[in-house]
Parts: C-alpha cells; structure tokens; sequence
C-alpha cells in the first residue's frame, strides 16, 4: 500500500471532506497554499493574527449552518481563545437546550522535540478533557489522522484534532480508498500478556520500541493507542489490565492532573480491573517542567523508549 | 426612511413589553421562582427595539448578560422566555440556561451570553456565513461600554472590516460596567471614536431615542446588505436599575444622575411624540399596555404549568447525536 | 475564638499583606470599596473588563519589583486570560533563567450552587494544575483561607488562591493574632482508620458531615484536606490511605482529568500505598457535564454528603 | 532635539551590530550550533535602534519572538546572547529560552516573547510600575502589524491611555505577518489611525530612517515622562529574510518588492547621511564594521567555550526560591 506522512494524510482528508461539503471552510493566520488553490481565498482564508475571535466566528457560523475548520496551529496559540473553547465552543450546545448543532474542527499542534522552548513545546489536552463538552483526538499514525480527521469534520460537534508535531513527517500505510475511523474506540498496537501500556500519538512509537526490548527480556507487551481521547474507551483499557494485570502510561505531557492520570483513575476505580491488577500503576511522562530549549535538557525532560522500558521493568519487579 | 404608524406602534409595543416583561421578571426573582442572576435592561429599551425594526427575521443578532431585550425586540415568545427563567422544560433552553443563556436560533437570536464580549466574536462569524451565503442577510452584536475595553472587541471589529462582513456593531453605552464609570475605562470618551481606526463609519446617537436609533441602524444595515461592510453605532443610554437584581450593596451611581436619566425615559418621550402626531391616544396606549401586562401574566402562568425537567436531562444535550 | 466568615478572612488577610508591604497593589474590574478607602484609587485600581490584559500586566510589575495582587472574580472570566496565565506568567521565571522573580497573587471564585448556570459555574483547578509553574491553594476554612493568602501574597511566584462559592458566608474560628499558613501541607480534619476521603473546598464539610453519618454505621472515616493543590502534599495523603486501605475523593469538578485524577493516581502509583490499598479508588465528583441552571438539574449534577456516604459504602463493601 | 556626531555613530555601531550578530547567528543556525527557531531582524534595524537611544538605562522595553534588534539596541551583551542562542549555561536564560525567549531585566529588556502580542500588557505592567514609582521611568512595546489585530494590542493601550502611564507603543509595520500580507488583514492601512480612539497621539514614521524614528520615539517619551500618557509610533518597514530561518517554502512575497525595500537600506542611508555631514570616512565606517565583526566573533567563542547545562538544570527554575 503507498505510504504518506501524518501531515499529508491530514491534508488528505481535509480535502476530501472541503469537497465534500459545501458548508465547509477552513480559516488559520497562515492559509495553506493547496487549500487555497483548490477552493478559493474565499472559503480559505489567511486570517488576522486573533485566534480568540477566529475561534468565536467558528461558533457563529456553525451556529448557522457552516461547518468551519479552524487551524490554531501550535496548541499555544489556542491559549488566546480559551475563553471562546471553554466558556463558548464547549457549553454552548447543552447551555442552549441543545436547540442547534455546532460542528466545529479545531486543528493544532503539540509536543516538543523541536529545541523551540517553554512557549512553543506543550501538550495540554487534559485541560481541555476536564472540560464536558468537547471531543478530541491524538491520532499516532498517518492511517489513524487521515480516518480519523474525517470522522472529526463530519461530526456535529466541537471537536479538537491534536497532532503530534513529532509524527509530522513519520511515513505510513493509508489506503486510496475512503475511510473513516471512529471516534472512542481504541487501538491495540501490539498484543501483549504481561503488561498494557497506554501510549499517546509519538510514544505509542516509542512503547513499540520498547515492546522490542522488552520481548528479548521475556516481557510480553500489548500497546494500547486510546486515539481518541473523549470519548475515551475505557472499556478497551480496563479489558486490557484485566488481562495482563500491569498499567504503564506514556505520554509527552507532565503527568500532573494529565490524561495519564485520567487513564490511571480510569483503571484502579473499576472494581474488576482493580482486582486483576498486580502492580502499582506507572506513570512515564515528561518531567513537571516547563520545556527548556537546549537539547540536553530538552530531551531529559521528555520521556522515551528507555525511560518506558525502565517503567515496565519496575512494575514487573514490583508485582 | 420613514416609518408607518402601525410600524411605530409596534415598536412602542416592544418597548413597552420589554419592560413589563422585566418588571415582573425583577418582582418573580425576589420571591425566589427566578433563580441566579437577572440584568435588568429598564431604561436602555429604545436601542434593542431601534436596531431590531431595522432587521429582518432572517437577520442575526446577539445579545449580552442584560438579554431580555433583545430577545423580544427580536420576536422571542414570551412564554418560552419566562419558562426558562422559571427553570421549566418549556423554556427556550430546557431550563439549563436561565435569565443569561436564552436564545432562539430559529428567530436569528443566537443568545445572551455571560461572558463580558464573548458573543461579539460569535455574532462575527453569523455575519461571516451570511457572507459566505450571498444572500444580503446581517449581522448585529449588542455589547456595553464596558465590553468596548476587550480585546474581542477589536479583533472582531477589524476582521469585519478588513473582510467587509454585513455586521453592525452596536455599543450600548450605559456609562457603567457594573459599579465602574465609563469614564474611568474608556480612554476616549466616545466608543465610536475607535471606527475610525478600522476605515469604518462610527456614529454616536442618543440610545433614549428610538428613531433616532432606528435611522442610524437603517444606514447601517442598508450599508451591510451592499456589501460595503460593519459600521459601529455607540448609543448612549442609561440602566434604571442595579447592576443586578441581586440585593446587594448600595448602588454607587449619583442618585441625580439616575433621575436626570428617568426624566428622559425613552417609552414617554416616545409616547408623547406618537400622541403629538396623533398616533396614539391615552386611552388606546393604556390598553396598549393591559394588553401586554396580559400576555405577561399568561406567559407566567405558562410557566408556572410546565414542569420542571426529568434528572436525566441533566446528562442529554451535552453532544449534538 | 472570634468567628469570620470565609469572605471576610480573604479580605483581612489582603489588608494586612497590602498593610505591610507597600510594593503591593491590587486590580479587579470592580474595586472592593474597603480597600480603595485604606489604600487609595492609585494602589485599588477599578480597571477595564480586560482579564488578559490585567494579568500580563501584573506579570510587568511583578518583573519590576511589585507583587501585585489581581481578582479575576469568577474563575470563569479567567479563561480571556489564559495565554497570560499558560504562556507567561507559568513559564516566564523558568524560561528567563530564573533571572528575576514574578510575586503575583491572583484570586478567583470556584464552585457552583448559585444557579448561575454553566458558564458561570465551574472548577477548573486541575486545567492550571497541568501546567507547570503555578502553585495554586484552595482552602476550606475561614482558618485556612486567611493564613494560606498571606502565605501567597508573601511568595514569590504566580500563585492562583481558588476560593470556593459556597463557602463565602461560611463563619468559622480565626485569631486576632497574626499567623500564616505554609503551603504544600494537608490538613487532617477529622481521624479515621477505615476509609479516607481526600475532600476539596465544599466537599470537606460535606465528608465531615457524611463522617459522622458513617461513623453511625461502624466506619471509621479520615477526612484528609490537601489546602494547596500545587504543591501537593502527597506524603500526607499516601500515609492516609497506607493506614485506611482505602480511598475517595471527593470534589466539586467534574471528575476527567481532574484533580480527583491526579489524587487517585498519587495513591496508586506508590508501590507502598498500592500494595495497602484493599478496594479501588472512589471518585465522587460532579457529572462531567456543563452545569445546568435550574435547580434541581444543578443539585443533581454535584456531588454531596449523601453521594459521599454511598462512595465509601461502595469501596467499604469492595474490599 | 540634535544628537551629538558621537551618540550617531554609536547608534550606527549598535545598527550594524545588530545586522552582523544576526547574519552570525543565522549561518550557525543552518550549520546546526543554534536551535530551534531564528527570526532575522535585518532591514528593521532603524527602529529598534531609533527608539531605544531615546531611552535611559533604567527605562524599560519589551520585544516579540524577533528579539536580536531590541536585546542589542538596548545595551545586552553580545556573549550572553549569543551563549542563549547556543543553549549554553552562561546564556541569558541559562540556555532555557533560546533565540525567542532572550531577556536582561537588569537593563530594562523584558525579554523576547514567542507569543504574538503577548508582551504588550507585560510592559504595560512595567508602565504602571514606573507610574507607581514616579521616578519618570517609561516603558516601549515593540510589536508587529500582526500584533496590532491580537486582542491585547487594544485593551493595553486603552488601559495605558485611560490611567495616563508612562508608554510608548512602537508598531513594526514590516508589511507581513509571517506570509500573511498587512493589507489583507488591517482594516484601515495605518496602525497609528488607531490612536485617535484612545485619544491619544498616533504618527507613522519612515522606519527605514533611523533619525526620523528617533525624533518621534524622543518626542513621545518626554510626553511620558511629563506624566502626559501613552503615544503610538507606526513605523514602517521591512524584513530582508524569510519570517524564520528555517528553510521552508519559497518566499511568498514578491521579488521586485524585497528588492525596493534593499535598496532602502536604513544602514546604508545613515551611513551615507553620516558621510555627507562628514561624520565618518569610509575607513572609519570599515574599521567599525571589523570592530563589530571581531566582538561578535568573541562572542561566539564565548558561546562555543561555555558548557551545556547540567541535567539538574531541567528541574531548576520553576520556582524562585
Ligand atoms: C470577561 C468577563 N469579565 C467580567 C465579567 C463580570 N461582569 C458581568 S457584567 C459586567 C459589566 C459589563 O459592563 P457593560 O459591558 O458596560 O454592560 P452593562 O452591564 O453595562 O450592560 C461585568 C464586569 C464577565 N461577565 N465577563
Ligand atoms: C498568538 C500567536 N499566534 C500565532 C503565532 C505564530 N506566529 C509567530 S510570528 C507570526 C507573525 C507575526 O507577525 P508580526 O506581528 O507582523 O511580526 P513580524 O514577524 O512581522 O515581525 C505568527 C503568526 C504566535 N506566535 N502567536
Ligand atoms: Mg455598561
Ligand atoms: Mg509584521
């Protein structure tokens, strides 16, 4: 099957689903040069530097019957327009009895790795998750982004499309034909008997690596990929720990009130899986810091295949 | 353009509803069947109801905290309004929203907003799909003095501008945020001082005078159905009433002030004119107002009927299916 | 003792740090009319309905040599000052090199029970608690509230004091004389050996209340009140549950990602609390939905005493 | 108010400085000794330089994710600067914030600022201090046309202008925003149109002229310091370089147009008006140029000869102590 990157495969599926649907538009400070192309500068548009308003139009004109995309580009930028996301986007359906439908795409970016610092290195989606009213996706793979990115725009909903920076270029199979992916249900990566590990979008990369490791050392790994995190499946993590007993979560966040903590929650307070559950519950995410710009400090502060291979070893020691 | 009797006595009839409506609404809060928080909008009528005789109804507008207004200026039932400030499943939200989430999309009322500026980004982008639809349809952001000072404000007020949206920008400059002057906030005293910066008409009208407030959004709206893009009209006003209805601390205004301005009611001086002209009679402007006092009365009997909702709303609406 | 309320144990504690430090100054878009007496309108400013704004420039001053000290009233409108909050004044001391210090207490207003419906109804601490670079109190008493502000007002860094809705009017036993409250240190409220509730804000008298309904019933019930969500006293709370064996949370917000979250997997991942723990974790939060107006909607969508009796009887009859 | 010959060849000095150090920084970015994001500053050095030698030590600055211009124009050190860019442990930010974050509070630069507009309320902060102080310090925001459509843009100078504090806002209109044309997203042309609805004084200056720029930048800080308010300084200009260092698309902005402003060089203009005056000889001006050459050189030897910061390092400075 041809191969394209995560980034493409985003490009994809914007495409398809803007011809798709007339009532689709797609507005971003910088407009991509294809899209524009490809549907004019009217339905693409190149926008004032003001994601808080940017973010405030897609509320309106999905509230009349548009289906807007909006591109905040890095997650930090989406910062300026927290109070259109939480106080507007995320309560304005049920706030409104639910009498129209707001479908919204909020793309961004996050993560680090790229030596750009504090600001421009984040990955923040807990903050929204605490948020009821949103949905969000953390695809890992081009595959994952192309059917996944569709799924998101035909949804009636506000729903936040976040993209590892990292995997911007990573490579993979997606099919020429059309698909989607459905939101809330997640991946098994790799099959596994001794320990589950939860990883988001760059680290389920890094899990599978260190799954190889692991299986040299008589370590049998399954990689669960949530994909989508509200709805977040949370049958298909406790199935997972009822099985192999042991939970090692791997994300690019700090672990602090973090998804991984969520994911923790959502295991040890299910009675059934709490029962199977051998080990403490391990956390492998980025130190609680803000993200430093030099590349030592950089790459000690972000977690990887060898820190998550020691997190497995030290719940299979502990249980 | 001028406007027909019939057209005029609708407006007074707006203008008066709005105030029973709000009337009765302050007196059903104190005895506890209104729950939260309600901004009474007494005293600033001729601005929602200038504005909205010179929209359509397939014309958007939206509103602030102080919402009621511009819901029945814009043609919201009544009866749905109380039942949802009675917190009843017949109300405009199910009874989740309250005095300062109702909205009625169905009549280009894209709702109150609690947030201080955070409908005029929203509303911008009501007049974005009007565009985009090509069907001569605009848009209306009321905000106050106070929401002039945000940064929504200006982002929105320059996109407008800059992508000549069909938008009308309406401050209703009621000289308070709250218990905080106007005076103290605004750098220049005229909101609509800052058109001019964005290459936008910006016009000052007295927002006691409802003509005077329905030719200046006349202009606008004709403006905005040309395409030649969002003007900005700042209508000085005057809240009679507290900041809320909440029993609270003293109101900080001068009382001087606030009687100079009631001297000014815009319902009388809008009366008086109709009666000038000959309009309306004493008699027909008291049946005027028993008629609407009646239709008060049954929307809160209305409400008073429905029921409050099941708890398992409380879980339904979160997600459109 | 004197009683205070809540409310008022804020305010002394404001007046007496302004009192004492004259580098302090305060911005709300309403001034308290008390503070504008003492201090005069240059230092109690009534400032513009611009959030953002305000808190960058109490990021400035603080860079240059004042502690400002900024009310952003409901939690709610500190979402239009989310970049300041996330991108600088989170990360300027870090990202600087530490180069110069940022003292700034910001206040807000948590919680809801005022049927002011969902926007103005929420408790987002652990959105902050994300981030790295906050530290953040949310105290539950009178007590508390007065000597943890003073504590904040006097520290060095961006601190964000949540203080709860429903607890204004509450009076309680606070000393004429001068004391302060350290950060980072629980508060065991009530002793228990059976099950401990970790309880926020509200929902520590709520736990105390269901304490004494439990203890009817045979359950002994320790109620443990972090105070300050960042630092986390995680010692304390880990030795609770090492010696109970059990754990509920009990909190306001909506359970996702939330502090509840981070609680539960403090307990969890430590290899020693882990290996005490005799039942799953509880979390007894609000619904995870916006909150609704109407009062008996409202009512049912948080959580309270008797939803705390059933939490602990659900994990005292798991294990 | 004339300058003295010396005080202009120190502002040249402090122009090619800031064109050398960033040529510097550029080439070692593209050999990969400097990380992550470069923004060029080159062709803009007039402004930056034109208003800080309108400034005291002790006044105060704040700059955008293009820092290099406003770090060297108020008086950092080149090592220091260069160490940060190389992520070494005696940068500015101890190799935490590299090329975006470079700050030195201790002579009034509030640090670079990777968030469009996000420094604006910052240094308006430090406004208020110097207003609260009352020594007569002042404080400058420098920012970009695209800065001028954020939110904070508007509620810091309407806050600013109201309470009257000691600010000069400098926009840096180079005509872009990253690939996104000025034209197509300011309302009005003129940023400094704005100003008149914060009644207070806007002028767009030539900001390829170094003496023009600081002729306006010295007239507005003494209205600061006269307890007078803000002022807002429109300076119109041009980045020679792509919007970042990073090789990506082609430029999209035309070629005959980067070619205009090139030929508009503001070094090369003051050098040539410097020369006219008899001022400097062309000797002297290359003298000056190996002279910069040979102290930024310094300076990265500097840098290179620093270690990299410890690991601990990572999880120092959240907190001050
Ligand atoms: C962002 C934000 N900050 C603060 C508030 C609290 N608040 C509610 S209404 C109000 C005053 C609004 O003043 P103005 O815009 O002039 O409208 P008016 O009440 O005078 O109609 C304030 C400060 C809010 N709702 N939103
Ligand atoms: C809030 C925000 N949105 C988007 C960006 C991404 N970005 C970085 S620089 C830039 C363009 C800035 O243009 P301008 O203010 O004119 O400054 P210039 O680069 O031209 O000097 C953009 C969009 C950002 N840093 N911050
Ligand atoms: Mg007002
Ligand atoms: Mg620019």
């Amino acid at each position: 099957m041809r191969k394209i990157s995560y980034a493409q495969a985003g490009m994809e599926a914007l495409v398809e689903e803007m011809r798709r649907d007339p009532t689709t538009f797609h507005l971003s400070t910088d407009a991509p040069d294809a899209l524009v192309k490809e549907f004019g500068s009217e339905r693409v548009r190149a926008t004032p530097i003001a994601e808080g308003a940017l973010t405030g139009i897609a509320v309106g004109a999905a509230g009349s019957g548009f289906r807007p995309i909006i591109n905040w580009s890095m997650v930090t930028f989406s910062f300026v327009a927290m109070d259109q996301i939480v106080n507007q986007a995320a309560k304005i359906h049920y706030m409104f009895g639910g009498q129209v439908k707001f479908p919204i795409t909020f793309r961004t970016s996050v993560g680090g790795g790229r030596r750009v610092a504090a600001q421009h290195s984040q990955s923040p989606y807990s903050m929204f998750m605490n948020l009821a009213g949103l949905k969000m996706i953390l695809p890992s793979t081009p595959y994952d982004m192309k059917g996944l990115l569709k799924t998101v725009i035909r949804d009636d909903n506000p729903i936040i499309s976040f993209e590892s920076n990292r995997l911007m270029g990573f490579a993979g199979e997606v099919p020429e034909d059309p698909y989607t992916v459905p939101l809330g249900k997640a991946d098994i990566k790799r099959e596994g008997t001794d320990v589950t590990i939860v990883a988001l979008a760059w680290l389920v990369h890094e899990a599978l690596a260190a799954a190889e490791v692991l299986d040299k050392e008589g370590v049998s790994v399954e990689v669960l990929d949530p994909r989508t995190l509200v709805p977040l499946d949370c049958d298909a993590i406790r199935a997972s720990v009822q099985k192999t007993g042991r939970l090692v979560i791997a994300d690019e966040a700090g672990p602090t009130a973090g998804a991984s903590a969520e994911i923790a929650a959502v295991a040890t307070e299910d009675a059934e899986t709490f029962a199977k559950m051998k080990a403490p519950v391990k956390r492998v995410c980025a130190l609680h810091v803000p993200i430093p710009y030099t590349p030592q400090l950089e790459d000690h502060v972000f977690p990887d295949r060898d820190n998550i291979v020691a997190g497995v070893r030290e719940v299979m020691d502990a249980g | 353009m001028a406007l027909t009797q019939e057209k005029q006595l609708e407006m007074l009839r707006i203008m008066q509803t709005i105030r029973r409506f709000e009337e009765r609404a302050s007196d059903d809060y104190r005895t506890g069947d209104i729950y939260g928080v309600v901004h009474c909008y007494i005293g600033e009528e001729a601005v929602a109801t200038g504005v909205c005789a010179a929209l359509n109804r397939d014309d958007q507008i939206i509103s602030t905290h102080r919402g009621h207004g511009h819901c029945i200026a814009k043609g919201a039932d009544l009866k749905r309004m109380m039942a949802e400030l009675y917190g009843r499943e017949t109300g405009y939200c199910k009874g989740k929203g309250g005095s300062m989430h109702i909205a009625d999309f169905s009549i280009g009322m894209l709702g109150a907003n609690g947030i201080v500026a955070g409908g005029i980004p929203i509303v911008t982008g009501a007049g974005l799909a009007a565009q985009l639809e090509g069907k001569g349809r605009v848009a209306v952001s009321f905000f106050g003095d106070g929401a002039s000072n945000a940064g929504p404000f200006h982002e929105s007020i320059n996109i407008a501008a800059a992508w000549k949206l069909p938008m009308i920008y309406v401050c209703e400059n009621n000289l308070y945020a709250a218990s905080t002057p106007a005076a103290s906030t605004l750098a220049h005293s005229d909101v609509a001082a800052r058109a001019a910066g964005y290459d936008i008409p910006g016009v000052v009208v007295d927002g006691n005078d409802v003509m005077a407030v329905y030719d200046a959004a006349q202009e606008a709206v004709a403006r905005a159905r040309n395409g030649e893009g969002p003007s900005l009209i700042e209508c000085k006003t005057y809240r009679w009433r507290g900041h809320t209805e909440r029993v609270g601390g003293a109101d900080p205004r001068p009382q001087g002030e606030i009687r100079a301005w009631q001297e000014r009611d815009p319902i009388e001086r809008f009366v008086a004119g109709l009666m000038d002209q000959g309009c309306i009679t004493q008699e027909a402007w008291q049946e005027m107002d028993e008629e609407i006092l009646a239709e008060i009365e049954e929307a809160v009997q209305f409400a008073i009927e429905s029921p409050f909702p099941d708890l398992e709303a409380a879980v339904e609406d979160v997600f459109a299916e």
